[in-house]
């Protein structure tokens, strides 16, 4: 199993959770998260005074998925978050060594 | 910690002193002709109302004029708590934000404590010398139910100095929006303490007490010079002596406290500017109305100058504007005409902005709220202009450079500049006595994690 | 942008032109009788109270009154800020807070600025044809600290005059709730500029100027029919042309606020309803005791419906319903005994929940924050129980269908209909310009990241 | 849910009872002096003006009475709505907050209505044997427009039955803080019906109303008995009974909204206290100055008593200062000089703080805003020392211990002693009562989720 | 060492907490996020009108811990987190290759 | 490539990422989290009463490198992060499989 953590531009949550649905997906955890990165903060202006905003608001998407279905994963969450616009994240896939549903005891893929 | 506490061992003692010091006098029913007595020129920016002269002979209370003083009184007192500590704690960081409302809330006590003690009869007290009143007041000695003052024939004395102790409430706290994010809160304290007494008191008797500039006849009709001017300029000096914070950035907490203050200010206003009519007449409706006009105008003064020099216009900068067309009427308020008031509306929504925007930064002070850029630049911006628009159909009282009395203008001038250097140099010096005292500012690390946390323990949100 | 800024110097050059009018008049000590001369008939809605009886001859100021009146202007203007910002803010998503606030404060700003400048004269001039007033008090001419108005004799002018200028701009930043989430706020100014000029300026005159409808006998007590009625269509209409946001749920930012601003609307309405009596006195009570009682009952009601129909009392619900009492009870204020407030309140508890409930989903309009639910439904109900329940031992003027007058209920329905009518197609012409000059809605992707950071840079909160 | 239906069936009979019975009575304009015939005795703790002196023959309203009077009623019914809610509701837990701020909303409407209908008759109707007031006003039968109280002999009767109605909903409300974040919603609402109807309205007829307390000659000038201490016991009592709550600490949601909350508490306290002199009057100024000054003695006073004892001077502490002071100064503000009010101040900043911080903890009740230790204690401590220290110089109503009238103090300390006992017994039964027909606690699971969530269904913020 | 990553319902912190804590664990971090999964978003009802919350907030818990402790956490969390009731949440655990304190710059398990 | 998660004191964090600006560093994602360690909570006082405050507010530095700068980032983060007093936070290291950047489709370290 691998974990897939995309960061991702929270506008596009939605529809990348509609995606992921789909394609048969059905749990994820979402984490508001800052951003630092090429995409640079955008300037507040108060009483006419500039100041950076240097960190982005993002979301990170957790998702646990079986080994099958991670091309898929990153494939569905690649295009729906993509906008081709400088910050739209990053798809980071790390490995699980066990999984397990605390309400059932499930472990392994049953319990995804 | 220690130097704290002495000092407040000091307040307690003036407290209870003032306490066995009243019990002594054992109030008699005091005769309404008490404060007549004292010998005080009738009030002159705040003429009586028709309806009062109907009765010359003994003062007698009008209970509307005193119906409208009482809620005048008690709408200035919301300028303070919450009005003035939402505006300025909803602009303050996040780890700041209680830390700021509460320097307007313990200031507004202080003031209420000091104010009853002394502050009314050095203000207020027969004038010695163009300087300061007398001290036959102490404690409110000799001041009861039925006491008149003078300079309010027609509601009772204690409505009269309750409305003249929230003006110098407000006026200490305003100060304080230079100095957030960074001063000790027990160095707050004291200054609260010392600037009351040793500046706003002096200079509210010069201007409204029988002082040397109402004797020269100066305009200030509900406290462009005393409390705008005044506590701007104390904002400025006490900017420059703390010194820059770490984190320079203005990132407001919450904005929709800052727009829920503006209101608030808004409406405590009209006590404010129209209560300094001293009761519910015409002039009062003039007032109101100039109130009102150029505060709108000067927002929307402010969002227009904003939208074309920054692209968007901010809710922060309507809510700037709004402030500023308020002080910038307060001195006018009872004196000028409409077109006046949208003057000075306009002047208070465009020149504030580029002080804020483009004069500070060029400086480089930090002052943190621009206490100084709003109320100091707006306060003398209507002063002046009150002497150039100050319309003697409106107010016998006044009559500007406009209507061909080109000497209220100089007149203003100077009593705008001997607000100015007296407020500057007893601001350094109290800062002096301070730092000596308690030191001003908090630690490095106190002021990264936020003054909420280090000077109360607080946080102002659990969410 | 450009467009925007056309709009902008038009308002501008209004605002110059007036300066330089109004200086040229210089306006000398008006005589109290001046209102006089315009011939207006005694307001209807307001009888004298029995103390300015006493003082037939010449028209005089009452302290009383100026003293309650004063502050019912202020009350209605707290009504706006922060009143309505706050409970149309909290209502609002976190990214589109701030907007919603500045919508009504912009309106607020714009309102008292045109009100003087020519709202005023329009609206309460002599009346022209039973259309519109008369241009004789453009900025304010003519009026000054002694002037009183024939339709309110015991106050000053001026008081008068603002008092009527804080419900036009209410009722202007009323229809912001159906807008808001998806309107450019640049529109959004030039619909208040329109809508304040084009709508409410005449339906005001109609109703409460001597207008068309006054001659007729509507009773509009403090306004069903002028306020709540006009800005529900205005509403309604401008949310079907506007269409629906992308994002349709309600999903409150902030509920304290809501609560907050529900509770300073009810304090302000006291100024609303109890200072349509124009005086304080014994119909002021009847005013404040049946705006208290319907407001009351309506959100217990609205509780009780809701908690009945999805199970769970919410906290909105509550507010909600007492919004609904207020608007409902508007009209019939001055007019109606306790029982008939009583009724009115459980109408407007129980119908606007079901119009909000059922009947919006139903018709797929998207009013984002109800304002044709509450205001449009609920004042139309207020009009027209009015004509059922005024009971002349409450107020001579008033005699409604249940003391034997059903012609009243006729002449209200004609009230509503034609206000109705009128403000429908007045609202989709002003959309219709426009839509021409800068466009109504923001882009979907500005209405994404949402209409605070789009339209203002502003985030609302940065906790 | 079926016990709450028959609640709420019951309520809506009575409302429907009501208004067909005051449907029958078709009020006739009633001649002014219909109050006078039921003999009632002229007010005690609020002597006529000097003013209404001169008009002695027929009661007639004086408009500046009138005008203060009615927006001394708006500002209490603001101390409610949204005072006492922000102020209760930012103290509460993040997800029991919305579930605190409806409780003192919906104990103000349900008081609102039954105080019309029936409140006000039992407790201001003709006396029967000290105990109640007679049932002829019921629905306000009799009482209009130009109706005038005997025991407010310049106001509209409208507004003298709206002032004490607020009072009542308030005193309701202020129990609240108790209990939350534990009590099922709706055992809450059942018990605002019941104690208004079972305990303030009896309460308040014994001490205002020409009951027992009063031909005792309690001195009780703005509620210390009648409000505080009356709400404090019935907190506590309801605190134990309650229990405690799974999560005992107490942890602001929001300090901002608790600054705003007292603010406002202060600002309505002027109509609470100034106002309970019924007038405009210099006794309306002596209740202003000492609510203002105990006020701010108090919360110095708290500042430096937690500053030395616990390090550090919190925000809420100030906070909790000022509303220690405003309540032990309500019963004293128009008997007590300016020493008295710096006496009673220092005593309601220190004692309460002690209370709080040492004797809750080792008594172990579950108090969890402290609406005993503030409200009750605060309370007692003001009621007796009202019997210490007032003086009639300052209104001769009432003469204290130190002006040579020692029975005065066992008077108070009767008054104070029968309400407490009564507010008990009575709140133990009424407990009794609800948790017969709905139980008094949530779920553990319900208390764990939060209130908001599982009483309402809703959250205070979506940030 | 391992990463246990449990997503849990809120109100069972405290005691997943003090359970970790009573076999010995000393360190956690916390997390505020949203879930979707198979317990659905409950329906919030404004004004009458029903509105999906999607989302259900949950936290989650980082705890690092030596490879011998896993199993003993793995089961404490499951054992306190449990209600039985659908959304009880998940463990993932993954794999660690280092850890440094940064106060004292020890490595490795010493440093958990 | 190695996710590097750093849980560090909220008030470091500008230094920390100016840090790894310096290295060349140019990507991170910022959380906030609350911290349960051997740091004790504070204890609030309200109304004199103590309350414990339990956790901590620390925030989480997420930064995913290339093998090659593991060394010197955990290094950098130590370096700025370091008070020397207790809470100072950890720095947790995780293998990655795989990065992808959305807006480009790049892939591997050329992602990062
Ligand atoms: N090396 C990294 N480690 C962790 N998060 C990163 C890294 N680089 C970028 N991110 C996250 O991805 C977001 C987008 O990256 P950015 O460089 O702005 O644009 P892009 O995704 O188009 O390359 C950042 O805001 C940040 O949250
Ligand atoms: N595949 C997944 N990857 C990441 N998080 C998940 C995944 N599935 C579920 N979760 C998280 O676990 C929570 C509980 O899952 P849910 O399916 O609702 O119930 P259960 O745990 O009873 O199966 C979700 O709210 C979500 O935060
Ligand atoms: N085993 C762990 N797993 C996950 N996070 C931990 C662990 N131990 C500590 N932490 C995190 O590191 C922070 C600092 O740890 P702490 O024990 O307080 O001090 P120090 O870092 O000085 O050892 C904690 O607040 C917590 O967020």
């Amino acid at each position: 199993m691998k974990k897939i953590e995309a960061i991702i531009k929270p506008f596009k949550l939605d529809e990348v959770k509609d995606a992921l649905n789909e394609i048969g997906i059905q749990g994820m955890t979402v984490t508001e998260v800052k951003g630092f990165g090429r995409q640079k903060g955008h300037v507040e202006l108060y009483r006419g005074a500039e100041y950076d905003i240097a960190f982005i608001p993002k979301v990170k998407l957790d998702v646990v998925v079986p080994d099958s279905l991670v091309a898929k994963t990153v494939a569905a969450i690649e295009a729906k978050a993509k906008t081709g616009k400088i910050g739209d994240g990053k798809i980071f896939i790390l490995p699980v060594e066990e999984v397990l549903r605390i309400r059932t005891g499930e472990t392994g893929e049953a319990a995804i | 910690m220690k130097n704290l506490m002495s000092a407040f061992l000091i307040l307690m003692f003036l407290l209870s002193a003032g306490v066995v010091f009243a019990e002594e006098q054992v109030q008699k029913t005091i005769p309404p002709s008490t404060a007549a007595e004292q010998g005080a020129p009738p009030a002159q920016s705040a003429p009586a109302a028709p309806v009062a002269a109907e009765a010359p002979a003994p003062l007698k209370i009008d209970t509307g004029d005193t119906a409208w003083m009482i809620v005048a009184t008690a709408l200035v007192m919301l300028m303070s708590i919450p009005g003035l500590a939402l505006f300025y704690g909803g602009l303050a960081k996040k780890k700041d934000s209680l830390n700021t409302m509460a320097m307007t809330f313990v200031a507004f006590c202080i003031a209420s404590i000091l104010w009853v003690m002394y502050g009314y009869t050095f203000s207020f007290g027969t004038d010695i010398g163009g300087f300061i009143g007398g001290a036959e007041k102490l404690m409110l000695k000799g001041v009861g139910p039925n006491s008149i003052s003078d300079l309010a024939k027609t509601i009772p004395e204690y409505i009269f100095l309750m409305y003249q102790m929230t003006f110098a409430a407000i006026t200490v706290a305003l100060a304080s929006g230079a100095y957030i994010e960074r001063m000790k809160f027990s160095a707050w304290v004291i200054f609260s303490v010392l600037w009351m007494t040793l500046v706003y008191v002096p200079v509210a008797h010069w201007v409204w007490g029988g002082g040397f500039l109402a004797k020269l006849g100066a305009l200030d009709f509900a406290g462009g010079t005393v409390v705008h001017v005044n506590a701007g300029i104390a904002a400025l000096v006490g900017a420059l002596v703390l010194g820059k914070r770490k984190e320079k950035s203005l990132l407001p907490s919450n904005l929709t406290l800052v727009v829920t203050g503006a209101g608030l200010l808004w409406f405590g206003w009209f006590g404010f500017n129209a209560g300094s009519a001293l009761g519910a007449n015409g002039l009062a409706g003039a007032a109101f109305l100039n109130t009102n006009t150029a505060t709108a105008v000067a927002a929307i003064a402010w969002m227009v100058v904003e939208w074309m020099h920054s692209k968007k216009p901010t809710v922060l900068g309507l809510a700037s504007g709004a402030v500023g067309g308020l002080v910038a009427i307060t001195p006018a308020a009872g004196f000028v005409n409409i077109s006046g008031a949208i003057v000075i509306g306009l002047a208070a929504g465009i020149i504030p902005f580029f002080a804020v925007a483009w004069l500070k930064p060029k400086l480089g002070y930090d002052d943190t709220l621009d206490a100084f850029g709003i109320h100091g630049i707006g306060g003398t911006l209507g002063a002046i202009l009150t002497g150039v628009f100050a319309d003697p159909s409106i107010n016998e009282a006044g009559k500007g450079l406009l209507y061909g009395n080109p000497g209220q203008l100089v007149t203003q001038l100077i009593a705008v500049g001997v607000t100015m250097v007296y407020s500057a140099v007893m601001t350094l010096i109290i800062f002096g006595i301070i730092k000596v005292l308690v030191g001003l500012r908090v630690d490095p690390e106190e002021e990264m994690i936020g003054l909420d946390e280090s000077q109360h323990g607080e946080k102002a949100y659990n969410l």
